[in-house]
């Protein structure tokens, strides 16, 4: 029930409670069923409506940069690396593009993209090297696989075996 | 953005995907119109080679770039002579800051801000947080700016207008707490006029 | 400028994947599936436009469960009449149909809406190593199988086994 | 709240407004008041004090001064250059707000006040060219034969020894034992 001209266009403009109403109502004339017309369902469908885009405002932001970290990490994940060290490493550089610049990058400037990785990779690498050469033990506990560890061990057992080929 | 994509979705429906889920669909066994891999081994890439222009362009990344010498690392001072003779030359992009959030821009663009920008409409003003320069063959990135000296953005104000309403409606059941109010929030176009760098 | 209709046309192309399943866990095998399948692993993704890829997985009938899972991982089922209940043991399940154990863990790990039935169109099931030409012919990239591939001792040459360093030599069994 | 209910629109400008200069968008103001109604004290104001000097400053705007007793609730029509017709309300405004209300129109272009899709338009969405799927693969998968025993396609290494490789953290290290004796 939409009112056009007629009503508003008369001298005595109605009771208040009417055009209260009619506030609602206008805002529900796209509903379906008894949520357009009917002033009890309508009012409580508009509300949940307001209240949802209230909150939608928000929601929207967390849904955007979560779509963007995505992204980002489809798209580091072409160049050999992970998105976290990819995002740390290029604030280690002082660059601070966000992550919407970043994933619209990725995908119309893919270029651009390759060398802000190659970057970020090259930093990583740094850092890595660095805190190996603070703690070379950590080497070893690190690269090791069976072929390794029996090879270890077989040293250790002819060296055990066989005191004269340690010297 | 994810509003575009979606446009550009709606668009390939009737091309390419079809094509491929229709090879989905029909019997597995079917002997397909393509040449076997063996044969041309460019085969699958067949979809791109029907537009040339995309595939040149992605080729040409694979290559060295001639005037670059070839053998050991590049030299700092021939990168700035190849980047100096490449700028300028096409078209640039430049990432700026502008009220608070970051925009990808080339010249001749919209961009929209939401706030009310100090400037009247009609004034050309410089955009002088550049956070990267980009064109078909280089990258200047800027830690975190890029100098005055170097990149020169300039926009002119168009329009300041305000947004639709927003309505903000806080509601509590059984409570009577309500509270309704609309807002407008203060937007300003602007228009990238150019994009001008220069290596010193 | 080029027209922007054909940049899209490469953009948004399908690729075909393929992935050999011989001696992988189902279950990681799937994980990378299903992310392709959803096109999460391409930087245009977007939950509502449709951009995942094909995926062909052969040698599904030699997928190796871990410790007795075989015994104990069972699949349950339901027909929705009284007494319609079933539970099946996996090694049953896969005895049926060899391609089934993979298929069912991938359609767990997609998204539960409208969008699942496109991806799993898209997912190319076979039980060994023989892949129709047409299908191979589409192929472009190999995923690499989450596991290294294990050898069984049989798998070894005498010599091989010869070679092998040996810290002590089991005792011949008395019986 | 974004639905069919209300519209949406890209960002536009009309007829590429500031490429070469600026055009004011506004052309027709039509002031419609009451010199009797309270309700348009606010309006006599702003045309006793300002409206000159808005003119002053903006001769490129046709202003209409229309007072009339029917106009008990006082308001602007703006018309601008693409066409379209904009009314403002103005009853109990006083002199201040309405200059603002007057100075908006000013700036604004014509374009619908909807919701804006995209924060920006631009002809030229790539200087590069867009991403590809072959965009960035190894180029040796145009001649491999599937299947093959060296599979390409993998989530990156993370662990530490994946990303350097053996013979990098040892020539390292070599290079940090070597550094440190002929300090000491």
């Amino acid at each position: 029930m939409v009112h056009l001209s007629l009503v508003r266009m008369i001298r005595s403009r109605g009771p208040d409670r009417y055009w209260r109403k009619r506030f609602y109502l206008d805002q529900s004339t796209q509903y379906f069923g008894r949520r357009r017309n009917c002033f009890s369902v309508a009012v409580r469908a508009v509300r949940r409506a307001w209240q949802n885009s209230t909150a939608g405002r928000k929601k929207k932001k967390g849904q955007m940069r979560r779509l963007w970290n995505l992204r980002i990490s489809a798209a580091v994940q072409e160049h050999g690396l992970t998105y976290g060290p990819f995002i740390g490493n290029l604030l280690k550089h002082n660059i601070r593009l966000d992550r919407k610049v970043l994933s619209h990058i990725a995908i119309y400037e893919p270029k651009t993209f390759k060398c802000l990785a190659e970057l970020a990779s090259q930093k990583h690498k740094e850092g890595l090297l660095a805190t190996l050469a603070k703690n070379p033990e950590g080497f070893l506990s690190g690269p090791v696989t069976q072929d390794d560890l029996l090879a270890e061990s077989v040293r250790k057992l002819r060296l055990s075996s066989n005191p004269s080929a340690s010297s | 953005m994810a509003a575009f994509l979606r446009s550009l979705n709606a668009f390939r429906g009737g091309t390419l995907c079809r094509l491929n889920a229709d090879i989905g669909k029909r019997s597995l066994f079917e002997q397909s119109n393509r040449a076997p891999s063996s044969m041309n081994p460019v085969a699958r890439y067949q979809h791109t080679t029907q537009y040339p222009s995309v595939l040149s362009r992605f080729m040409s990344t694979q290559q060295q770039n001639p005037s670059l010498p070839s053998a050991g690392p590049p030299n700092t001072a021939d990168v700035v002579s190849v980047v100096s003779s490449d700028m300028n030359q096409g078209r640039m992009f430049a990432i700026v800051y502008v009220s608070g959030t970051q925009h990808k821009v080339t010249s001749g663009d919209l961009i929209l801000l939401q706030n009310d920008l100090p400037a009247d409409v009609g004034e050309r003003i410089r955009l002088e947080k550049v956070l990267l320069l980009g064109g078909d063959n280089f990258t200047l990135i800027g830690k975190p700016m890029l100098s005055l000296d170097t990149v020169r953005v300039e926009a002119t104000v168009i329009e300041k207008t305000i947004s639709e309403k927003k309505v903000h409606f806080r509601f509590k059941k059984r409570k009577r707490v309500a509270r309704y109010r609309e807002t407008y929030t203060n937007l300003t176009v602007l228009r990238i006029n150019s994009i001008e760098a220069k290596l010193r | 400028m080029s027209s922007r209709i054909t940049q899209q046309w490469a953009t948004f192309s399908r690729i075909w994947y393929l992935i050999d399943a011989y001696r992988q866990p189902p279950g990681r095998v799937a994980v990378a599936i299903s992310k392709v399948l959803q096109g999460k692993h391409k930087p245009i993704y977007h939950p509502l436009s449709d951009v995942g890829d094909h995926v062909v997985v052969i040698n599904t009938s030699q997928v190796a469960y871990a410790k007795d899972k075989w015994e104990e991982k069972i699949y349950y089922h339901h027909t929705g009449y009284p007494g319609g209940f079933s539970e099946t043991p996996a090694h049953e399940f896969h005895q049926k149909d060899p391609t089934k154990v993979i298929k069912k863990a991938v359609y767990g790990m997609l998204p539960k809406d409208l969008r699942r039935r496109e991806m799993m169109r898209r997912l190319h099931l076979f039980a060994d190593h023989d892949v129709p030409e047409d299908i191979l012919a589409n192929v472009s990239e190999q995923i690499k199988p989450p596991r290294v591939v294990p050898r069984a001792l049989t798998e070894y040459t005498q010599e091989e086994l010869d070679n092998f360093p040996k810290l002590w030599l089991p005792k011949e069994p008395k019986y | 709240m974004a639905n069919r209910q209300f519209p949406s629109a890209f960002l536009k400008s009309v007829l590429q407004n500031g490429v070469g200069r600026y055009v004011c968008q506004l052309q027709r103001l039509t002031f419609q008041f009451s010199k009797v109604h309270g309700t348009s004290r606010g309006v006599r104001d702003y045309i006793e004090e300002d409206i000159i000097d808005f003119a002053r400053k903006n001769p490129q705007v046709v202003l209409y001064v229309t007072p009339h007793n029917k106009f008990s609730s006082p308001r602007i029509v703006a018309e601008f250059l693409n066409g379209t017709k904009r009314s403002v309300q103005l009853s109990t405004l006083d002199r201040e707000e309405v200059s603002t209300q007057v100075d908006l129109l000013r700036t604004q272009s014509g374009n619908d006040l909807v919701r804006i899709r995209r924060p920006y338009h631009t002809d030229f969405p790539s200087i590069q060219g867009a991403w590809h799927p072959f965009a960035n693969k190894p180029t040796n998968l145009n001649i491999a034969e599937f299947p093959t025993k060296e599979p390409t396609f993998a989530h990156p290494k993370t662990r530490r020894w994946d990303v350097l490789g053996r013979e990098e953290m040892e020539d390292h290290l070599k290079e940090v034992i070597k550094q440190k004796e002929s300090g000491s």
